[in-house]
């Protein structure tokens, strides 16, 4: 796999981001003047200990929350507010308890206008993909949490954005789901060259799915390091097992160790 | 239940539409259905629409609001035609109904020194109370008023929490059913005539100024109405009763708290100034309860000329 | 549920909760109204008080339904009710969502509203007839307006009380403010609606009395006046008890009817 | 709240959002303030209504206030309104706790607390008399009933719409009944508490009056309807007025307790 | 590590213990006839494709949810609610929202009656051991998902339950802070041999902490394969990296493969 062509203009630029809750001396610095550019069709990988900022920059990007300082431009443009341009899974997978796992999956796309026939291909086609057939007419309070979560997936795969911001969006997989929907994840992307923001925990995963990994160190959040991820564009088993890939893993592994732990040990 | 009875009379296509307000006592609406039974409106040309109300202040609001034309106010109402808002076109009967009572023990005015009296404020209750006081040489001041509404004073009563009352007929009889050892130490027949207690109809300011015709076809209603029930009042029970589809023992008590003067004496007395002397006896006690600064003159707001004349 | 039942009988342990579970709920509610119905009946036997026993009312219902005054009656109120009610809560719901949303509506709106909840109904009552009328305009407004502004306060509360993951989870799939508001904000917000729907409800029956002083002709609160007149207590009792009767069939179906719409919820019984 | 309100700006774009932000939310008050007042003045001034203009008004609570009445009135109110009010709310939490709570308590309770919404405080005032007497006791009474059955439904509702997974999270900490309900139900519940309690506010001044009908000899309720004996519409809005400003002044206070009491939620605004 | 010796009778026993949500046509079993003895003190992990009944099986454990059939007991006794002696930490993690990180974690032992001093030690003991001694007295609101779970397994931990029921207590922290619970666990459950049920989707996970491995199969929810784990008492990263660890890691892994995947390939 090639690097993706970098166009000129990134598709998701921060510049100098940062991003402060609460007020005078209560207050907290999340995100300390983040600076990275996502190219058109890059697909980034980000990881980092609990609580540096992940999350924070996501929402930033999607449009969810201000920044304190610095400024977020999607194709160039100042980000003024959320769009269906960019899908969101969010951490907490935040369906909607009033509707069925085909009602939340369809939610965006009666937003969009499409009839209903055309919706519930699209609806049929993405609880299938996410192995959820048999639960299309479950309320979420049904569900266990890997279906949430899988349930999340659909509903922001179904409307087609051009860049996805995925919030530990397998966290709460199985192994086996994990690795297919990684598999799908890849399959989607390099076929129609979506940009994605991947926030993960999983080393494995991140260097695994990844052009590039983003490395976040804690306290003030901020960018520790990015690893560029050489390895063939078809990914698969093979290249799981490879070298280069354990090379990587073990860089991106150490970049993280590094870090002081914030556990007493 | 009340509806238009004067179906199928020929005058109908040619008959006035009024709105006449009643309330659904015997006092209140026997009038109203003598002239439905026989006929009345449709006889001196008016197609009235009925409405009962459950007090007379609330038919003066609608008078002034336009949303009705003619209304029947008891006498604790009557300060506000001598206030100018609606004019009085006829009398109605005299009430004979109220009295201050009194628990078991207290047999005179002088008895209820210094004790709670329960009075609806401004009612006729509350005026009979004052006559009564006066006349027993007491200020209002030497019995402690409570001011309370009426079902008020029959709780109140029932249950011994007040030791006296300015109240009237029916509410009395409610009352005796439960304390039948009350003494009824003033009754408004003790005042009459010097000081009586009128209930009158009256009309919107516009329909009195602009519409004389119509005003005197009411008149001509009421008289003829009137004089029906000062001849056979048990009848007139009956047609009321009849007319608000209630039973009449409670209407019978009633009517025979009332003093029924034909139309020939109540134009007499209104000739000779006796109905301007019952309003000024009223538009005192108003004065007194503070409810009116400076009332009209009676020749102001009762178009005594047109019932007289 | 189970966990919670369970746990009752097992921490307390009353003679109550023991029996609790297997008396099914209509019984005890019947065994509730029978208790209630005792000591009516006992304390005017007793004449603790001046107030008519149930076999008084009953037989005055009786002769009010024989007569198809008590049938008038209840059409008349259920009417200017209904009415009423319905406009005030499908009011409330687009206003209460404005103040709860745009703070510059709430700015201008709220001060009103808790104003006017202070203010009772009868004060209302005089411009109602000065501006409206004594026909069924004014009575349907003063139940309107009783009804109006229970469910306002608690619409309001439930547009500030919505989870604003679901308010993002909607923007990111496109959601405009047009589609939040009935997509996102009034399912999240249902369990308060129904709280100040079923209120409203309460106020709008506690109103048709001060309703029906404006000239009615016929109606359960009108009838209640009328009664007081002659201090006809049986026919007052049959009144207030109709009221409350049918006040309660339809808090019954408001209920059913949020059961259905809230059981999406993970409720602790 | 910025991610809502940037948003308002950006889709609806009305004149009054892009305006909204700058404004003080105080500032906006005062000036609903100021046009609720013009319009007042319009219409009275206009002769359209027989109401008396703000001018008159203004010059009789002068008047009210410079001879000491005002002053007595509000006080005599203030008292029965806050005692009946706090009593009502008091007991509602525990009674919404037990219905919500235990089935048996909501069989045997809760048909009576819906039936009794519906009723009409002045339905109330003839047996808390003949029970009460007429000092102040019935006057809180009907005061406290109003807002008891307000507040009783929120908790009610409240406690039923707790999430499980909460008390379920306090059950395996070794929490019983006894605990969960102060440190569990109370505080996940306190939005809808809260909207029931400021309902119960409305209910309990706008019950005032007929409270004051019971041989009340000062307090605002018992001063509008004397004023309303003697047509003093002057008197009647000073009344008024004063008890929607009041209500007002005691509503802010309750919102802002809210608000600290519920910070903890992550809230749409 | 030797096999905890199992005493005669074990500590948490499902009998045959089915679950069925809902009624009639639409009803769905949760968990068929599962038949589990853990003994006293002892490790096991739990895992199995994403709604095969995990989280139902531990629920009911904790007495949180009926059976529909069977029965489960405690030291011998049926479960008849949940208690202080079983730890429970949840999927969804359950944090009060209206109390701070110290209130969460003191709530238990405000139950137990415990005084202000002594709670206050606890408290900061287990608040310092998941890393969040600057957030002790923040609102959950303002934590990230990964503070969040630490937040709760604290909550747990504090109570000092004798058995321990963790849904996927780790998933949402990053490796390193995850390696050093894992660690912060086994000690203090090597040291105070406590029972732990305890269910993750990470195979590697499931292997390193367990004395075995239970390996549930879905729809409907079932036990499918017991995988013991004849590991050294004392496990660290040479455990890890050591030929049996790959060994019954691959084991495990292929008895999960084995299963049909549930979404679309
Ligand atoms: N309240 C409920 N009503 C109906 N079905 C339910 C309910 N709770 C759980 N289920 C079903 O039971 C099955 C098992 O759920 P459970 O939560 O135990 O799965 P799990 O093994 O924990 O999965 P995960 O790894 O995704 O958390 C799922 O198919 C789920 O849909
Ligand atoms: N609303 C808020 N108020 C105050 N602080 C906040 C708020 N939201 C987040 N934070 C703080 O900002 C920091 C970063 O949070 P964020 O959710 O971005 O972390 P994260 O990298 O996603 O962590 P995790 O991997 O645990 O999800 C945390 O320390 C958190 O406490
Ligand atoms: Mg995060
Ligand atoms: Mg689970």
């Amino acid at each position: 796999m090639s690097q993706p062509k970098l166009s000129f203009q990134p598709k998701l630029s921060f510049q100098n981001v940062s991003r402060r809750f609460g007020e005078g001396d209560k207050s907290f610095l999340a995100l300390d003047r983040l600076n990275l550019d996502i190219a058109d069709g890059e697909f980034v990988t980000v990881v980092g200990p609990s609580g540096c900022g992940k999350s924070t920059a996501m929402n930033i990007a999607a449009g969810l929350m201000d920044v304190s300082d610095g400024k977020v431009l999607v194709d160039g443009r100042p980000v003024s507010g959320p769009g269906p341009e960019r899908g969101v899974i969010f951490q907490q997978y935040a369906l909607f308890p009033w509707l069925t796992v085909r009602q939340n999956v369809e939610f965006g796309l009666r937003i969009k206008g499409l009839p209903a026939s055309e919706r519930r291909r699209i609806s049929d086609h993405f609880i299938g993909l996410v192995g959820l057939r048999d639960f299309a007419d479950a309320l979420p309070k049904t569900l266990s949490g890997g279906m949430k979560q899988r349930c999340a997936i659909a509903r922001a795969y179904a409307v087609d954005p051009t860049m996805l911001l995925m919030d530990e969006p397998f966290g709460a997989l199985d192994a086996l789901t994990r690795v297919h929907m990684q598999d799908q994840l890849l399959d989607t992307w390099s076929r129609e060259r979506r940009t994605v923001f991947f926030i993960t925990h999983d080393v494995d995963e991140a260097v695994y799915l990844a052009n590039r990994v983003i490395v976040m160190a804690a306290r003030p959040g901020r960018l520790h390091k990015i690893i560029p991820v050489n390895l063939p564009a078809e990914r698969n088993e093979d290249v799981r097992l490879s070298k280069e890939f354990t090379e990587i893993r073990n860089q991106v592994w150490h970049s993280v160790y590094h870090q002081k732990p914030q556990v007493e040990a | 239940a009340p509806a238009v009875l004067s179906l199928g009379s020929p005058a109908r296509a040619q008959a006035k539409p009024v709105r006449v307000g009643y309330i659904a006592d015997y006092f209140g609406t026997s009038l109203t259905a003598v002239a439905s039974d026989q006929g009345l409106w449709a006889k001196h040309g008016l197609e009235p629409e009925l409405k009962v109300f459950t007090n007379g202040p609330i038919q003066v609001q609608a008078l002034g609001a336009g949303s009705l034309d003619f209304g029947y106010v008891g006498p604790g109402a009557l300060w506000l035609p001598a206030s100018g808002k609606a004019k009085i076109v006829a009398m109605n009967a005299l009430g004979l109904s109220d009295r201050v009572i009194a628990q078991a023990g207290f047999n005179s005015m002088a008895d209820l020194k210094g004790k709670k009296v329960g009075v609806p404020e401004s009612t006729s209750g509350d005026m009979l109370l004052r006559l009564a006081l006066a006349k027993a040489g007491m200020q209002l001041s030497d019995v402690e008023v409570v001011k309370m509404d009426p079902s008020t004073v029959v709780s109140a009563f029932a249950s011994k929490q007040i030791d006296g009352a300015g109240i009237w007929y029916p509410l009395v009889g409610v009352i005796k059913k439960t304390v039948p050892d009350l003494v009824e130490v003033a009754q408004s027949a003790d005042f009459f005539p010097a000081n009586s207690f009128p209930s009158a109809f009256v009309a919107r300011n516009e329909v009195a100024a602009e519409d004389q015709d119509t005003v005197r076809k009411m008149i001509a209603v009421l008289k003829d109405a009137n004089d029906f029930r000062a001849a056979d009042v048990p009848r007139s029970v009956d047609i009321t009763a009849k007319f608000l589809g209630v039973p009449a023992d409670p209407l019978v008590t009633e009517s025979k708290n009332g003093k029924y003067l034909t139309s020939a004496e109540l134009a007499a007395a209104t000739k000779d100034g006796t109905v301007a002397g019952w309003l000024k006896g009223l538009n005192e006690q108003f004065v007194a309860f503070g409810k009116l600064k400076d009332p009209l003159d009676p020749k102001d707001y009762y178009l005594g000329d047109l019932y007289a004349g | 549920m189970s966990a919670a039942s369970s746990t009752v009988a097992a921490s307390t342990g009353t003679l109550l909760s023991r029996v609790g579970p297997h008396l099914p709920g209509l019984a005890l509610n019947a065994l509730a109204f029978l208790v209630g119905l005792a000591i009516w009946w006992a304390i005017t036997a007793a004449k603790l008080v001046v107030l008519p026993g149930p076999q008084e009312v009953f037989v005055r219902a009786i002769e009010l339904a024989a007569n198809g005054q008590l049938a008038l009656d209840i059409f008349s109120s259920l009417k200017r009710v209904l009415t009423g009610f319905l406009l005030g809560a499908a009011l409330a719901i687009p206003v209460g969502f404005l103040m709860g949303w745009y703070k510059i509506a709430r700015a201008l709106i709220e001060p009103y509203v808790q104003f006017f909840r202070m203010i009772p109904p009868l004060a209302v009552i005089p411009l109602a007839i000065v501006t409206m009328g004594i026909d069924e305009a004014p009575k349907i407004f003063v139940i309107f307006l009783a009804s109006f502004l229970s469910c306002v306060v608690a619409t309001y509360q439930g547009v500030i009380s919505v989870d604003r993951t679901l308010i993002n989870a909607a923007r990111v799939l496109g959601a405009s403010d047009r589609v939040i508001f009935p997509r996102v904000v009034i399912p999240a917000s249902t369990p308060f609606i129904l709280v100040g729907v079923r209120i409203g409800l309460g106020s709008a029956w506690a109103t048709v009395v001060a309703a029906e002083l404006i000239a009615a002709q016929s109606g359960l609160g009108f009838r209640m006046q009328q009664a007081q007149l002659y201090y006809d207590l049986p026919t007052i009792f049959v009144s207030l008890i109709t009221i409350g009767v049918l006040g309660l069939l339809m808090d019954r179906l408001l209920q059913a009817t949020e059961r259905r719409l809230t059981s999406w919820q993970e409720r602790a019984q």
